[in-house]
């Protein structure tokens, strides 16, 4: 039984168009999906639908997300949000903002801890120094006493994917982690979540545009386009021959670090036609 | 590529069309009072003194709205007494707003010492006690339509000041100012092109809720008998002369009470309905 | 060593707005018609009567001259005497500022708590009627001038339902053992509930008028601050940690969101005290206001004099206040 | 005067309480709580703006004794004086001082505290404000409970000012040894009650002086409270808070004199239009148009709810120099006419500014608003400016107030010098008609020894003025007092609230 299993899942703005159409995905346990798509594919919308923070103004009209066998969107509100609480996590796309001003690091990691999974406070404080420790963060001890604003970009982003593992979440959904950071920092990002999933056996959705990254990190991949899944692959088999002309089309829009002379073909309007007819048609 | 952001329309400001429609509604009154009103407003019968509205036994039916205790038509001085209201909210909205705003401006955008000085001033000024200060300023002026104005822009032009400084100087930081003045305009040149226009949204809705406030200082003033001098009818007048015989004529109070009310809050919610429209990123 | 240094600076400006306030409330209240002598002239008084009155309360002098003896008297503590109350007026002054602080500052938990609460409500409930309710509400509240409010307390507690005192600060024949006149915190600490409840009845219909705009003002604020921080990444991030909306509310959102209303409600506050000018009229309220309509009824220029002072010196403190706060609780600013 | 029947129902019976009664005052009230409308700034009563506000002195007559008592119908009685008078040739007075007086203190009061108060109210520098009257006589001899003293320039009126504004007894050793200051922290008086506690601009408490000479009063403590505001004032009352108060709207007097004991007394306050001798008003026909063209009796009843008595001279009924046969009668064809005469109509009406205040005294605002609404009708074009009472005194004093300026004038000594005298003496500060052939006419009457001629002199001065209409004088205000059940007041003519006069029902 896969851990992480959405079927048919529908969303629309209410009162607008279609956000998401008909859209089933598989996650076992430890695996690495990515979810790939031009910006406003929906593929960040599926990562919120799963957390459950949905902008008010979208609603799923149909479908069901299970989390280990239980449909989340049956549980009432208060339920769905504790077993949220405890059994995933997200690592969100800009650092700078997803850290609270005006409180200390330590709190933010421990708070979630002992509040909502009941561990006592000391234990809270240990094990955010070791996760701390395991994102090559040097004096754990004195960052857990500072404010977000005295820290990198960088830093931020490795407290909060600490903050994430913290938890020993069986899901993390990870928002285009490293878009908000530089280049060089990016790489030692990507690093970092990939040995920690491997260490702690971590299911992760891996929201990304850039298929280099999802070469890099994941396992296997979902292709999106105006909120329908196109093609639910395998990583190598997608790199060898992806089967939907639009995949194929997106990966001959991706640089290649083997031949950089080869130059980009932008996706053919042909196909960006016939895709969206097949969209249309639902 | 149907991206669902841009579909969040704003729901329709119900009251933000309830406030137009009243504000439009009595700029007509205003207007065509002579015409509109039942009565002459001063006309006086002392002995049809505090008579009823129509619905009410003992009415006289030609007095929609009952008569004062000098026998003068309640509905028709509600009617004129808007020509006093809007001509004290929007010159004294406008002038506030434009000595506010401009000096505001200026010291959020130049900086230096001009913020200073501007910002002395404002501080001076807001350390008066408002209400104190209006009733020393009508006394040395004497009470009149004049004399409201200008206590009004004498007292709240720092509210002015002090949000749109604060709003300039966040502008000016912003890129866009560097990349015009890059471009070889003039600072003046860049604060009115540049700036002013992102900072317009700001001042019209300060503008309506200034409208409003001036419509309410209007009413304390004539609750301290400071208010207009001459007989002509104002709504803050009204309450403070009904106020003696609220048991026996509680219409005299009630309707014009009713009417400052719908005015003022159709200026404040007119404003909250602007703000959320100009706001840049859709709540 | 920087906070030390701004606080200089503000110490630096304070005085130069004070000098400012002083000098312009000379001038304008000595041009004012209706000087305080031809108040006091009987039938019958003749012209001599008229130059010997002006000249015992020092009137026949230049404004210049005046405003020289005046600020001299000021350097060393000397307000002046009141040409009405015939007494020392930094004195009364002083005595009279406890009422309306007291009642200023009731009438500001009442608008925090108040204001707080329908904002929070209105944030947690937003997009809906309930929210809606409270918009309207709050417009309600700012469209009535706060005296009307007051009759309406009046006429309701003072009359229909005699539940609240309406006039007056303390019943008269209650025995005080108080040494401040700061009346209600005095009877606190001494532990005299029986006098605390008796001034809580005077000043409740009193506050309640005063923090009736201010509750909005607050209301409104917090609220648009909370909306705006509620779209914030850590508080998305909250949620998905479990915690139950409210707690978001109140723990990621409400601290932050305080920060920025925090130095408006300075500013209203101030607002409020000159408002009290009206409020202790109507329910004769023996504060600073009450004192200050007497005073410019009677042209008693002196007393006037140090009123408008001492109001500024209140905006200026409180002001010096809430921005040592606002650095003291903005992170950013305490460490650097 | 015609008193039409209406408003003499109203006046002459207190309309004593048959409905039931308000429960909270079913038992007896052991400390009577008075609302009061205005503040008492000091408690020196003879220096100072408060020394002439006439709607203090209620407080400083329970503390304080006058020289002269003065009974509620305003006429004089023996006080702290229990005699006296002028010699033969009125070039000397001479007084006899009570005995078996104490001060509040228990320190026995004596006729050197009288000497010297009235030296100290003759001397400049105290600053009494009606020092010009007392500083007429002077070398003052005190011989046992006699005090005599030289008349340097006779004022007919010297006697009746003992028991009007700052004639007041003031203990000389007291005050000396704790100075101005002192004594405003702790006054004490002789009068028939003492101060318990004072506290600015809110209340005193009053003790009553076991051993006063007028005998103990009922109540044993009273409270006046100070209310400034109408509507708090009727709040208190009916909510139970206050047993008594006064100076409410006459509409609200009307609603609840039902349910308590209610006084609507005739005052020694009077509301009158000064006339300035410029720009339209030198035209008489103007003048007499004006004064003919107002209904007061219509004014009294329409909005003062009856209660007024409309007067035709500065003079009302209580006052010595009153002469009812001086009509000016209410003929708004008559005004027409006169107007005519001088080139004025409906259509071309005669143009002026009159001056009043607003929320100063009783409906002062509406009067002048229905005057003006009389005016219209005849021809005559009035526009209305509002001032502060301060900007009155500014403008009289320096003689350039508007052709037509409302103004109340309180004269409870009822001498005619006191009203019509100042009020339309030429080179008196407070005057606004100065034409020479008033002054001439009123001048001898300043020194006149002659009593029973100078009243006639008096009168003939005020039926000039109404015929040729230099003044308009509009009502004999009435001042509305409500008491709870338990109290019956005993209202004084001269408008003063005395709690010694209130007994329990």
């Amino acid at each position: 039984m896969n851990y992480l299993s959405i079927r048919n899942l529908s969303a629309r703005v209410k009162g607008g168009g279609p956000l998401l159409r008909d859209v089933s995905l598989e996650v076992a346990a430890g695996e690495v999906r990515g979810l790939v798509g031009e910006s406003g594919a929906g593929k960040s919308m599926i990562g919120k639908a799963i957390l459950g923070i949905l902008p008010k103004a979208v609603d799923i009209t149909e479908g069901q997300i299970l989390l280990d066998g239980t449909d989340l969107l049956s549980l009432p509100p208060a339920e769905r949000r504790i077993r949220v609480g405890a059994s995933c996590a997200l690592i969100p796309q800009d650092p700078l903002t997803a850290l609270n001003p005006s409180r200390r690091i330590g709190p933010q990691i421990t708070d979630r801890l002992v509040h909502i999974l009941g561990w006592t406070r000391s234990d809270a404080e240990a094990r955010a120094r070791a996760l701390l420790g395991e994102v090559q963060i040097n004096d754990p001890a004195r960052v857990l006493r500072q404010y977000p604003h005295e820290l990198s970009g960088g830093m931020r982003q490795r407290i909060l994917i600490a903050s994430a593992f913290a938890a020993e979440p069986k899901l993390i959904v990870a928002d285009e982690p490293t878009t908000a950071l530089d280049v060089t920092v990016q790489k030692q990002i990507l690093k970092l979540i990939a040995g920690l999933q491997a260490r702690h056996g971590t299911a992760l959705v891996f929201v990304t545009h850039d298929l280099g990254v999802v070469s890099k990190v994941c396992q296997s991949l979902s292709v999106l386009y105006s909120g329908r899944v196109v093609e639910d692959t395998t990583v190598t088999d997608f790199f060898r021959a992806p089967k939907h002309p639009y995949s194929a089309a997106l990966l001959a829009a991706t640089p290649k670090y083997t031949d950089p002379s080869a130059g980009l073909k932008p996706v053919p309007d042909a196909v960006i036609a016939a895709v969206k007819a097949e969209v249309e048609r639902g | 590529m149907a991206d669902g952001r841009s579909q969040v329309r704003r729901r329709a400001g119900v009251r933000l069309w309830l406030s137009a429609i009243w504000l439009l509604l009595l700029i007509l009154l205003a207007i065509f009072a002579p015409h509109i009103a039942p009565k002459d407003p001063l006309e006086q019968d002392l002995f049809s003194g505090r008579l009823p509205p129509f619905w009410v036994h003992g009415a006289d039916k030609s007095f929609l709205l009952g008569t004062d205790s000098l026998g003068r038509d309640v509905l028709s001085r509600i009617i004129f007494g808007t020509r006093i209201a809007l001509a004290v909210a929007f010159i004294s909205g406008t002038l506030t707003c434009i000595i506010g705003a401009g000096l505001g401006l200026l010291a959020g955008f130049y900086r230096g010492w001009v913020d200073v000085l501007v910002s002395r001033f404002i501080d001076i000024w807001m350390a008066f006690p408002p209400v104190l200060f209006s009733i020393l300023l009508i006394a040395v002026i004497g009470p009149g339509l004049f004399s409201i104005i200008l206590a009004i822009v004498v007292i709240d032009w720092t509210r002015f000041a002090r949000v749109i400084r604060a709003e300039a100087m966040s502008q000016g930081a912003m890129d866009y100012v560097a990349s015009a003045r890059v471009a070889g305009r003039g600072k003046f040149g860049t604060m009115l092109r540049e700036i002013l226009p992102n900072v317009l949204p700001i001042i019209v809705v300060l503008l309506t809720l200034e409208m409003g406030i001036a419509v309410i200082v209007e009413a304390i003033l004539s609750f301290v008998n400071l208010s207009i001098s001459t007989d002509d009818p104002t709504w803050g007048g009204m309450i403070s002369e009904g106020r003696t015989s609220i048991h026996q004529a509680w219409w005299v109070l009630v309707f014009p009470l009713i009417t400052l009310f719908l005015t003022v809050l159709s200026f404040s919610q007119l404003g909250e309905g602007l703000k959320d429209r100009f706001d840049p990123v859709l709540r | 060593m920087a906070l030390l240094q701004t606080l200089l600076l503000r110490l630096v400006t304070t005085a130069v707005t004070l000098f400012g306030v002083a000098v312009i409330v000379f001038f304008v209240i000595r041009v004012v018609p209706g000087n305080p002598i031809a108040m006091m002239l009987p039938p019958g008084a003749t012209q001599a009567d008229i130059d010997q009155l002006t000249a015992l309360y020092g009137l026949d002098k230049s404004i210049p001259q005046q405003f020289l003896i005046w600020g001299l008297g000021v350097l060393h503590g000397d307000f002046g005497t009141s040409i009405t109350l015939r007494q020392p007026v930094l004195a009364l002054v002083l005595g009279r500022l406890p009422a309306t602080l007291e009642l200023s500052v009731m009438a500001l938990v009442m608008a925090v708590l108040v204001g707080g609460a329908a904002a929070l409500t209105g944030t947690r409930l937003r997009a809906t009627k309930v929210e809606g309710g409270i918009d309207i509400a709050n417009g309600m509240a700012l469209s009535v001038p706060d005296f009307l409010w007051g009759l309406v307390l009046i006429l309701v507690f003072g009359v229909l339902v005699p539940v609240f005192q309406i006039s007056g600060r303390v019943t008269p024949s209650l025995q005080l053992p108080f040494v401040t006149n700061f009346y209600l915190v005095e009877s606190i600490v001494r532990l005299r509930f029986d006098l605390t409840k008796d001034l809580l009845s005077h000043m409740f219909l009193p506050a309640v008028a005063l923090a009736i705009p201010l509750a909005a003002i607050i209301g409104q604020l917090l609220k648009q601050s909370l909306k705006e921080t509620m779209h914030l990444d850590y508080v998305t991030l909250a949620r998905t940690q479990g915690y139950s909306e409210a707690r978001v509310i109140w723990r990621e959102a409400l601290p932050n969101a305080i920060l920025p209303t925090l130095t408006l409600v300075g500013v209203q506050f101030t607002f409020l005290i000159g408002g009290t000018v009206i409020i202790e009229r109507l329910f004769s309220y023996e504060g600073l206001g009450n004192m200050a309509i007497d005073a410019v009824i009677n042209r008693d220029l002196p007393l006037i004099q140090g009123i408008v002072i001492l109001f500024a010196v209140i905006f200026t403190g409180v002001n010096l206040v809430v921005d040592l706060t606002y650095a003291a609780l903005n992170p950013r600013l305490r460490h650097g | 005067m015609n008193l039409s029947r209406r408003s003499l129902l109203k006046l002459s019976v207190a309309a004593v309480a048959t409905s039931v009664a308000l429960p909270s005052f079913a038992q007896a009230i052991d400390e009577l709580v008075i609302a009061y409308n205005v503040t008492l700034p000091s408690w020196d009563p003879t220096t100072g703006p408060s020394a002439v506000n006439p709607t203090i002195q209620g407080l400083y007559q329970s503390v304080f004794d006058q020289f002269i008592l003065q009974q509620p119908d305003l006429k004089p009685a023996p006080g702290l004086l229990t005699e006296w008078g002028w010699n033969d040739d009125k070039t000397q007075v001479h007084m006899t001082v009570r005995d078996g007086v104490t001060w509040h203190d228990g320190s026995p009061f004596t006729a050197e505290d009288v000497a010297w108060s009235l030296e100290r109210a003759a001397d400049p520098a105290t600053g009494n404000p009606i020092n010009f009257v007392w500083s007429s006589l002077a070398n003052f001899k005190v011989d046992g409970n006699k005090v005599t003293a030289d008349v340097k320039q006779f004022d007919p009126t010297i006697f009746k000012w003992m028991y009007f504004l700052t004639g007041y007894v003031l203990p000389k050793a007291y005050y000396t040894k704790v100075g101005a200051e002192g004594f405003e922290k702790a006054p004490i008086g002789t009068g028939p009650y003492m101060v318990d506690k004072f506290e600015q601009n809110a209340f005193v408490r009053l003790k009553a002086n076991p051993t006063y000479w007028g005998g103990k009063p009922d109540f044993d403590t009273v409270t006046i409270k100070f209310v400034t505001d109408a509507a708090a004032r009727v709040a208190e009352i009916e909510g139970g808070s206050s047993h008594v108060t006064l100076e409410m709207p006459y509409e609200e007097y009307d609603r609840l004199k039902g349910s308590m004991n209610g006084y609507a007394t005739p005052v020694s306050n009077i509301g009158m239009i000064f006339l300035n001798d410029i720009e339209v008003m030198l035209d008489p026909n103007v003048r007499k148009a004006a004064v003919a063209a107002i209904d007061k009796q219509a004014i009294v009843d329409r909005l003062l709810s009856g209660y007024g008595v409309p007067i035709d001279t500065l003079e009302t009924p209580d006052y010595d120099a009153y002469d009812a046969s001086i009509k000016t009668p209410y003929d708004p064809d008559a005004a027409v006419k006169l107007l005519a005469a001088s080139g004025y109509s409906v259509d071309k009406p005669v143009k002026f500014t009159i001056q009043t205040t607003k929320g100063y005294m009783p409906k002062d605002y509406e009067m002048i608003q229905a005057i003006v609404g009389l005016w219209r009708k005849v021809g005559i074009e009035a526009t209305i400016e509002v001032y502060e009472i301060a900007k009155h005194y500014e403008l009289r004093a320096a003689d350039k107030l508007a052709p037509a300026a409302f103004y109340n004038w309180g004269n409870s000594v009822g001498d005619p010098t006191t009203s019509t005298g100042f009020a339309m003496f030429g080179p008196s500060p407070h005057s606004v008609w100065d034409s020479k052939d008033l002054i001439d006419m009123i001048g001898p009457l300043w020194g006149e020894k002659d009593e029973a001629k100078r009243i006639a002199g008096w009168k003939a001065v005020d039926a000039y003025i109404a015929e040729n209409a230099y003044v308009i004088p509009l009502l004999q205000y009435v001042q509305p007092i409500l008491a709870a059940k338990g109290v019956v007041v005993t209202p004084h003519h001269s408008g003063a609230l005395l709690p010694h006069l209130m007994k329990r029902a």
